[in-house]
């Protein structure tokens, strides 16, 4: 493991970089931790102070520290999409492998949900939920819910690898060695598609904490969560681009922007590494 | 360029805070059919018997008779009213106002269920009659000393319909009022099929309509228009494209203040807003266990810094209020300052001791603290009277050692820094805000809430984006902020919001709540107060005494924590117009979205650009 | 040909069921939120100055009889199919009476209009620096553009069309910055009104091309760099065919037949992407009546609007199944 | 012998420094070997052992990571000498197609799976033709009548051709400009046997026809018996063996091209044939001296020390291996 | 009369275009053979697309026939439950084309021998790791390898002769009786295709194992089967004793089969 990473590093600008920036990304949210103060107290510090020695990215108009702020928000963004991909993975796993296995009726079904989450408008769900649960729209059931609406594509996609696998003869071989399904689909299919779901974590991390964002902006999260998108719809609601505590806004949009540059970087040299095309040529040989 | 065919320096451009329309050929404002109202279709066209103005009006009182012309003749017991109106006014398309129409109005209504005044005619009008064309007679069916209040406008009132419009229409729910016939000054010019601009023309005839007596409006033409977010609104304004600023960011506020050299605002320094007869409070729902105890609810006062709040919401530009009535310019003479010496001396017994909690100086502190900012420096006045009435008079001291004594005093026991309510649980409180559009609010909320939090309360300030729908009406909340107490601003008659907080329309819990006692606080002390005002007329004097017995009840109670005025940060840009309500010239409420705002019009004088 | 026909009448068949349930899910979702029209009205009505309750409670009675809101959930959603069969959308709760489907009608040419255009130009653009990028991997000048698109990738959407904003509205205002066009324009079709229309329309379109192209650009620069090691790439170059012709009906050719799905995909979808773009730019498009219908808890055009969009996702899905034999000829009809 | 290809030393090597992998797989080892003009030259031996990666390299189709360490390969096109790797990129791409052409691998794959056939050939042949696109038309239409394909064919999409006729198209795509030499990899494998001996006896009717040299790979040893003029025997990556195929049959040298003559069965024969033991040699690690020594009945001490060099034992033989040649260096 | 398996007018017809479609291809017609109790090798001959691989996923129970029935021990092989199965499986093992494609690349090899003998395990009582390390070392001497050269190895790091064989040697561990070989050394070279078939003769003595060899390498057929099925497009054109069948065949289409074959021996060529 090491030595892949290792080689890796040295043998692909790419993941270099992206190592690097994810580095800086962990980083900020390990030193979050150390934060001098309470991640939602406000009218600490003076306000609208420029980044300077004291305060490095500056102050907000709400008398917090942007860096502390920023570390902090990072955190929750950071670890909300991770949970909306994890759990989103889940879901598209199961069924693009069980509906790509077993095919017929189950297949059918399972599908006939996919399209259907599919070609639903997920903004105005997102909303409508957010007035069904008022103050129990927590991060946690935002998680749920935006996995539960962020599975469909890929699922998909899973599932014609997952047919291709089932024709493959090593799935015959495995049958006859009297593997359960489960047993196949995890052990011997689930490596082949962890590429895809490699490649589509990114994605669905992007389009999570956008999601996110523009919730936020719109007022339609916890306010009380530091994340990016709260962030910004605090400096948005003090209007920072125009009043001119631009570093406010600035922070978590670079933030934001080196978050994903990172896992951009590493998920396409992954991406190659882990592609069963190169890979197997290399294995083949 | 052809295609904006009005010219400029004739149109005033006005922000329409009801964003874009829905259904833009809407026009019938009788019926809630996704139309706006705020497009100037109730300011520029729409008049009924009387207006109150929120400041001083024009025809020398806030009182003004419009279609009316008289005010309101009651018989002694308050079953019927009689009306005179004026004569010699007409519709836009020439058809002259008469009783009928007044008649009609009401009685259309009350045979649809369904328009906007009809449930408020049917339950009080028995029967209603031109006794000639320019006089009607209201028989009511139980007493009512407050019946004109309906036609009368504060920001609204019931608009009088005409009747050769309607009358022809087979049913007025489903008609859109299409082309709609003006009884006010201006009528409709154009709009977007988009529902984001409305423009109104001048009428020929403007003499013929009841703002006539005013003098000739100035500008030709009256845009309402959606501008967008607070931003926007700022960048529209700072390149002259947007006279009238609707509200603002504090922030956007003085971002125009110091990028503009032509904008005007109603304090000329700060905090520049002006104070809404509205009252922003700490809602309590008394019917939740925790917050029946007035202890409960005097301890939560005292745990507010209320600088730090007004620092956080309005960043310093609020105008304070202790008491339970806005801090508007009448109120502050009828209200305000008689009050001060009993607040001085007003005092609570936190079971230990007697406190007195009311520190008299807080609104020269704010200003001091201020004058501390570079920024705002100059802007700061000094005179201890401007200061009053820019920042308020006084409020509650901090004082976190007698809201524990109350707190112990109601039962409440303090075990490992957190506080407990009586039956042992943690004492926890969500305090809803309204999310995106009132900023100023939620950012107050969140503030209180983390000082209730830092003194071992679980507080937490929770946004919901339909504050009244989802919380307040149905009682679905502990604390909120928001306000139950609006005045008419210009009078002092209270009865516009006290009547309703009679108990015997709270609701059960569980139910909805009608307006506007959202705080659901019932009190035999106070029914009593309301059905004294109920028993005299509105322009009775006795009505300020009884206003002060219920100021002083409620201090004792705190079934709301007063904050400030509901601050609106409107700006107007003098590039093209002159001539705006301000404090130094205050015959109007700037704030466009008011009936009132039509006043402006006659007001207005045109500027050469530069 | 015959197997054609079962092939589509197959596909429609799955459209309609994805087309069913979808839109069953939204109206339970869409019922269970807690604004309710008549709540919505009356506190619209009591803005205007009334509170006398008994009034109120009088005014909660008629305005239920009137919406059609009596009646349990299911008979609710019979009603809205039985409705929808005969293509009535049903009247707007919070515009009562006027029919939902007039008021999506005067907003819907508007997103039609500026997502199509901008979501081809995106398109184009992406797929054509991809390309390049893919096949020319050490050129430094498309490493550096593709960078650029894709660093603007991540940038929160509000706040990229808002910098957008400041900058050519603001900072150097050369731009309108909000509405579909000018206001008090003449509205009689006209040249000068066209060019307004474009113009007010290059924000919005700009901010949605810098967002949205990065997507694009990564997944058709992926799909070429595996094209170019397949076989047939690979003879070409051996066959000595010219490196342009073997980009572009070799290597681009076939990687734009999955990029044509996500093409549909995102035709079909406009509707997801137009909600912030409207409300940042005051756009007069349907993202600004989802949003004015959500808030008004007006179910019967939230319905609407959402029963469009699952159509038109749908929709695209099902021509792309359809078309798919045709734009890859490799596809046979199962 | 007048020489049109010659092959000298060649090596050509896999190098991966990839991922914690570290190797270099030595596919073609100090190759020699020379093509007559209008010979058929096949080349034999186990899979992996490195046939793909010599025609490959003949071909100038490497990409990294394959790596030409040394050695040539020369042409003499038209009575010209051409090196393989001394010459720019575009004089390569001129000799592509007009002089030189190559069929893959997996031939049946190599046409553009989204595009009409006839556009493979407007993109490959038409601009060498110098003819108007009508007559154009016309050569290929009679050319393909050659390989007994259809001229309507043009119009289909690769996938509409059975494996067979996709094989037949892709010859006809590689000799309509009668190249000098044509090389072509696995022509027929994976085809149906009846199939697979109508496109063995089109190929070399067409080679006849235009005279061409033909050099191709396959490792089933009847399709060198039926097609071949002479055989090369590779194994691991060495040339271990090169005979006229008749004499290469009937009396093999090597021990490795006497083991895979010897067991191939045929149809009337039952008797029991014998199976090789051990594996074929890691590229990446190969053994010591002979590569073959470790699975040889005969082999020696000096095997395992010393590389057997290609000893000329007749004036159109060549083998490798101690046993039969000594050690004559 | 106890046949092993029988295949009674076995049809399969795929189709296309879903339910209701219309165009049919029939990839097995009417197909009727027999294997006896007695150990023997079955060949089964025929031109790519003529149905061998079809018979060979019927046999296995992948596919059910669209007509006639298939028994394997007078039990119809149409299986449901996951015990049926299983000890269907026992009986009826699979050896797979592509050795470098039977297994799991990303995966070890002995995984799969490993499992076979946990889930196989004769007797019923779960194995220990070592009884099945043990079971599957003699599988593996069946076939002549080791455990020692398997143990550990991913597939590559293998020959395509040892992979087939470690494939056979898995199929081999539940003691079956019956193996369903589907072109077994297609894809293997000269040099190792003897090896695999010489595998085969000697199971068949050894273990007294039938095996079905499906393949259209009519070289080795003649070399190892003692009966031999030839088709074309899913109909048997012929079948018989295999030397006797392919020394002198009947059918026009086994003469064009047999004609087409490519000798080394230069008498009959050209
Ligand atoms: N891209 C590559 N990277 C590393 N090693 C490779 C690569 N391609 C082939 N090899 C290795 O080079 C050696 C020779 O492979 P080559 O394809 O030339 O064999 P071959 O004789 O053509 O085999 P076959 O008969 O299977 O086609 C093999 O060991 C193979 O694994
Ligand atoms: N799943 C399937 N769906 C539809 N048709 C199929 C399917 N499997 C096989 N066929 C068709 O059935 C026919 C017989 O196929 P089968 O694979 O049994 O032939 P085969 O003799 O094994 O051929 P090969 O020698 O190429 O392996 C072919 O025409 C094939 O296209
Ligand atoms: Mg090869
Ligand atoms: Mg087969």
């Amino acid at each position: 493991m090491f030595t892949i990473i290792r080689d890796l590093a040295r043998q692909n600008m790419e993941f270099l970089c992206g190592l690097l920036l994810f580095a800086v990304i962990v980083g900020l949210v390990i030193l979050s931790y150390f934060s001098p103060y309470g991640a939602t107290d406000i009218y600490l510090l003076p306000p609208d102070m420029p980044p300077d020695g004291e305060y490095w990215l500056g102050t907000t108009s709400r008398g917090q520290d942007v860096f502390w702020q920023l570390t902090t928000g990072l955190r929750n963004t950071l670890y909300f999409g991770i949970g909306v991909a994890f759990l989103s993975r889940i879901i598209s796993l199961v069924v693009g492998l069980v509906a790509g296995y077993a095919g017929g009726t189950v297949d059918k079904v399972l599908m006939a949900i996919n399209d259907s989450v599919m070609v639903i408008p997920q903004f105005p769900l997102l909303i409508l939920f957010y007035f069904v649960l008022k103050d129990n729209m927590t991060w946690v059931a935002l998680i749920v819910i935006m996995a539960s609406l962020g599975w469909s594509y890929d699922a998909r996609l899973i599932r014609s690898v997952a047919i291709g696998l089932k024709t493959r003869p090593f799935t015959t071989q495995s049958v006859y060695s009297g593997m359960s399904m489960s047993k196949i689909l995890v052990e011997e299919h689930l490596p082949y598609v962890l590429p895809i779901v490699f490649a589509t974590t990114m994605n669905n991390m992007i389009w999570s904490i956008g999601m996110e964002i523009t919730l936020s902006v719109l007022g339609f999260t916890d306010i009380e969560t530091p994340t990016m998108g709260m962030m910004i719809y605090w400096a948005n609601a003090h209007s920072a681009l125009i009043a001119g505590t631009w570093w406010w806004v600035a922070a978590p949009v670079a933030v934001i922007v080196v978050l994903f540059l990172a896992l951009f970087l590493l998920s396409m040299s992954m991406n190659e590494y882990n592609d069963p095309r190169s890979r197997l040529n290399r294995m083949g040989g | 360029d052809d295609y904006k065919s009005l010219p400029r320096k004739d149109t005033l451009i006005v922000e329409n805070p009801e964003g874009t329309i829905k259904n833009p050929g809407w026009f019938n404002i009788w019926v809630n059919g996704g139309g706006g109202v705020s497009t100037g279709l109730q300011q520029l066209t729409m008049d009924t018997l009387w207006y109150i103005d929120p400041e001083k009006g024009l025809g020398g009182s806030p009182w003004d008779n419009s279609l009316a012309a008289d005010k309101p003749q009651y018989n002694a017991d308050f079953t019927e009213m009689t009306v005179k109106l004026r004569k010699g006014l007409y519709w836009s398309d020439g058809v002259e106002f008469t009783a009928d129409d007044l008649v009609y109005t009401v009685k259309t209504q009350m045979d649809h269920p369904g328009m906007v005044w009809s449930a408020a005619f049917s339950v009080q009008v028995a029967s209603v009659e031109a006794t000639d064309p320019y006089t009607v007679v209201f028989k009511l069916k139980k007493p009512n000393s407050r019946f004109h209040a309906i036609f009368t406008v504060r920001w609204n009132g019931a608009w009088i319909m005409p009747k050769h419009v309607f009358e022809k229409v087979a049913d007025p729910l489903r008609y859109d009022f299409a082309n709609p016939v003006s009884l006010g000054a201006y009528k409709l010019k154009a709009y977007d099929p988009q529902g984001q601009w409305y423009t109104w023309e001048k009428r020929d005839d403007w003499q013929r309509t009841s703002l006539g007596r005013f003098g000739e409006p100035a500008p030709k033409y009256v845009t309402y228009v959606d501008p967008g977010p607070p931003d926007k609104r700022t960048i529209a304004q700072l390149e002259h494209n947007l006279d009238i600023i609707h509200d603002n960011t504090p922030e956007g506020m003085f971002t125009l203040k110091e990028k503009s050299k032509s904008v005007e605002t109603w304090f000329p320094g700060f905090p520049f807003a002006h104070p809404d007869p509205t009252l922003p409070a700490v809602i309590f729902n008394t019917q939740d266990p925790a917050f029946a105890n007035p202890d409960v609810r005097w301890a939560l006062a005292l745990l507010i810094d209320i600088k730090a709040v007004d620092m956080a919401s309005y960043r310093g530009a609020a105008t304070l209020s202790a008491l339970g009535v806005p801090p508007t310019a009448a109120t502050m003479n009828d209200y305000q300052a008689p009050m001060q010496d009993w607040l001085k001396n007003f005092e609570i017994d936190t079971g230990k001791r007697k406190i007195k909690p009311y520190d008299p100086t807080i609104g020269q502190q704010v200003a001091d603290i201020l004058r501390k900012q570079p920024k705002f420096k100059d802007q700061i006045p000094t005179d201890p009277a401007a200061i009053t009435t820019a920042f308020g008079y006084g409020w509650w001291k901090p004082d976190p050692q007698a809201a524990a004594e109350l707190l112990e005093k109601a039962g409440f026991k303090k075990t490992g820094g957190k506080w407990m309510t009586p039956d042992g649980q943690p004492f926890k409180i969500r305090m809803t805000v309204e999310g995106d559009t009132r900023s100023v609010f939620t950012r107050a909320g969140t503030l209180i809430a983390q000082q209730w939090a830092s003194f071992g309360i679980d507080a937490k300030a929770v946004p919901v984006a339909k504050l009244w729908q989802v919380a307040l009406q149905p009682g679905d909340f502990q604390v909120a902020i928001a306000w139950s107490v609006e005045t008419w601003g210009g009078d002092p008659d209270l009865s516009f919001f006290l009547d309703s907080w009679h108990s015997q329309f709270v609701a059960k819990k569980g139910d909805n709540q009608p307006p506007r006692n959202w705080q659901r606080w019932s009190n035999p002390e106070l029914d009593k107060i309301i059905e004294s005002i109920r028993g005299i007329s509105a322009d009775d004097p006795k009505g300020i005494e009884l206003g002060n017995d219920y100021l002083k009840l409620v201090a004792r109670e705190m079934p709301t924590i007063p904050l400030m005025s509901y601050n609106v940060f409107t700006s107007m840009d003098t590039t093209y117009w002159t001539g705006y309500p301000t404090i130094s010239d205050p015959y109007t409420d700037p704030v466009p979205n008011w009936a009132n705002s039509r006043l402006m019009m006659v007001k207005l004088k045109p500027a050469q650009p530069k | 040909m015959t197997s054609y026909l079962i092939f589509v009448l197959k596909r429609f068949g799955q459209f309609l069921l994805v087309v069913f349930l979808g839109i069953t899910i939204t109206f339970f979702v869409t019922h269970l939120t807690p604004i309710d029209p008549v709540e919505e009205s009356i506190g619209a009505i009591t803005q205007m100055g009334q509170s006398d309750p008994n009034a109120i409670e009088l005014m909660r009675q008629s305005l239920r009889e009137l919406y059609g809101m009596d009646g349990s959930i299911w008979q609710q959603y019979l009603h809205f199919w039985l409705r929808l069969a005969t293509g009535d959308l049903g009247p707007s709760l919070s515009a009562f009476p006027t029919p939902v489907s007039t008021i999506i009608l005067r907003s819907l040419p508007w997103t039609i209009g500026l997502m199509t255009v901008s979501t081809l130009i995106t398109f184009v653009l992406g797929n054509a620096i991809g390309a390049l990028a893919g096949y020319y991997r050490k050129d430094m000048v498309l490493k550096a553009v593709s960078l650029v698109f894709i660093a603007l990738l991540p940038i929160p959407y509000y706040i990229l069309a808002f910098v957008l904003l400041i900058l050519f509205g603001y900072l150097w205002p050369v731009l309108p910055i909000t509405g579909g066009y000018e206001m008090n324009t003449n509205l009689d079709l006209s040249f000068a009104l066209v060019l307004d229309i474009l113009k007010h329309s290059i924000l919005p379109a700009l901010s949605l091309i810098l967002v949205g192209a990065g997507s694009w650009l990564i997944g058709m620069r992926a799909l070429v760099s595996n094209i170019i090691t397949d076989d047939y790439v690979v003879f070409a170059e051996l066959g000595g065919v010219p490196k342009r012709k073997i980009l572009r009906s070799y290597i681009a050719r076939n990687a734009m037949v999955p990029q044509f799905t996500g093409l549909a995909m995102s035709l079909g979808g406009i509707f997801n992407g137009t909600v912030i773009t409207e409300i940042v730019f005051g756009y007069p498009g349907i993202g600004n009546l989802l949003i004015s219908a959500v808030h008004a808890g007006d179910y019967s055009l939230v319905l609407g609007l959402s029963a469009l969009s699952i159509v038109g996702v749908a929709a695209a899905v099902f021509i792309i199944d359809i078309l798919s034999p045709l734009i890859d000829p490799r596809i046979k009809v199962e | 012998m007048d020489a049109l290809v010659e092959v000298q030393n060649l090596k050509a090597y896999y190098r991966a420094f990839l991922y914690g992998v570290d190797r270099e797989v030595r596919a073609v080892d100090d190759i020699t070997l020379t093509i007559g003009h209008g010979e058929i030259y096949g080349v034999a031996g186990e899979s992996s052992s490195g046939k793909t990666t010599l025609i490959k390299t003949i071909a100038g189709a490497i990409r990294p990571p394959l790596k030409v360490v040394s050695g040539k390969v020369v042409f003499h096109f038209a009575g010209g000498t051409q090196d393989m790797y001394a010459m720019t990129p575009d004089e390569r791409m001129a000799l592509r197609w007009l002089h030189l052409s190559y069929i893959m691998q997996a031939s049946m794959n190599v046409l553009n799976p989204v595009r009409r056939i006839h556009h493979s050939f407007t993109d490959f042949a038409f601009r060498h033709m110098k003819v108007g696109k009508n007559e154009f038309f016309t050569k290929v239409g009679s050319h393909l009548e050659r390989l007994k394909l259809d001229a309507h064919l043009l119009q289909a999409y690769p996938h509409e051709l059975s494996g067979g006729m996709r094989q037949r198209m892709t010859i006809a795509l590689a000799t309509i400009l009668t190249p000098e030499f044509i090389i072509a990899d696995e022509p027929t494998t994976a085809l149906d046997v009846i199939v697979q001996r109508d496109v063995l006896s089109m190929i070399r009717e067409i080679q006849r026809e235009i005279g061409s040299s033909f050099l191709f790979v396959t490792h089933d040893m009847g399709v060198h018996a039926t097609v071949s003029d002479r055989v090369g025997i590779v194994y691991a990556g060495r040339l271990v063996e090169e005979a006229p195929t008749r004499k290469l049959f009937a009396l093999p040298l090597h021990p490795y091209t006497q083991h895979l003559v010897a067991s191939l069965p045929s149809i009337g024969d039952a008797k029991a044939r014998p199976s090789l033991e051990g594996r074929p040699p890691n590229l990446a690690m190969p053994p010591e001296g002979c590569r073959f020594h470790p699975r040889c009945p005969k082999r020696m001490d000096i095997c395992s020390q010393k590389v057997p060099p290609m000893i000329t034992v007749e004036p159109d033989r060549r083998v490798a291996c101690f046993a039969v040649t000594g050690d004559q260096a | 009369m106890n046949a092993l398996l029988t295949l009674s007018h076995v049809t399969k017809i795929y189709r296309q275009g879903g339910m209701l479609g219309r165009r049919q291809i029939v990839a097995v017609k009417d197909v009727s053979f027999e294997i006896g109790s007695e150990p023997e090798i079955l060949s089964v001959v025929g031109e790519s697309g003529s149905g061998k691989s079809t018979i060979a996923a019927m046999i296995l129970g992948q596919t059910t026939p669209t007509q006639g029935e298939l028994q394997f021990r007078q039990k119809a092989v149409a299986l449901h439950g996951k015990a049926e199965r299983r000890a269907f499986m026992r009986e009826v093992q699979p050896v797979l084309q592509n050795p470098f494609e039977a297994f799991n690349p990303l995966k070890r090899v002995d995984r799969y021998l490993f499992e076979t003998a946990r889930n196989f395990s004769v007797g019923g009582a779960k194995p220990d790791r070592q009884q099945i390390e043990r079971l599957a070392d003699q599988a593996l001497h069946h076939v002549g390898l080791s455990l020692e050269e398997v143990k550990g190895r991913f597939p590559h790091e293998l020959s395509g002769g040892q992979l087939q064989r470690a494939a056979i040697a898995r199929a081999l561990i539940p003691q079956p009786r019956l193996l369903i070989a589907d072109e077994p050394v297609s894809m293997v070279d000269a040099s190792l295709r003897m090896a695999i078939v010489n595998l085969f003769e000697q199971l068949k003595h050894e273990l007294g194992l039938s095996i079905v060899y499906i393949t259209h390498d009519l070289a080795t057929a003649y070399y190892i089967s003692d009966r031999i099925i030839i088709m074309r497009k899913g109909e048997i054109v012929e079948q018989g004793e295999a030397r006797r069948v392919l020394d002198n065949p009947q059918h026009a289409y086994s003469r064009a089969l047999k004609d087409a074959v490519l000798t080394a021996d230069f008498a009959s060529t050209s």
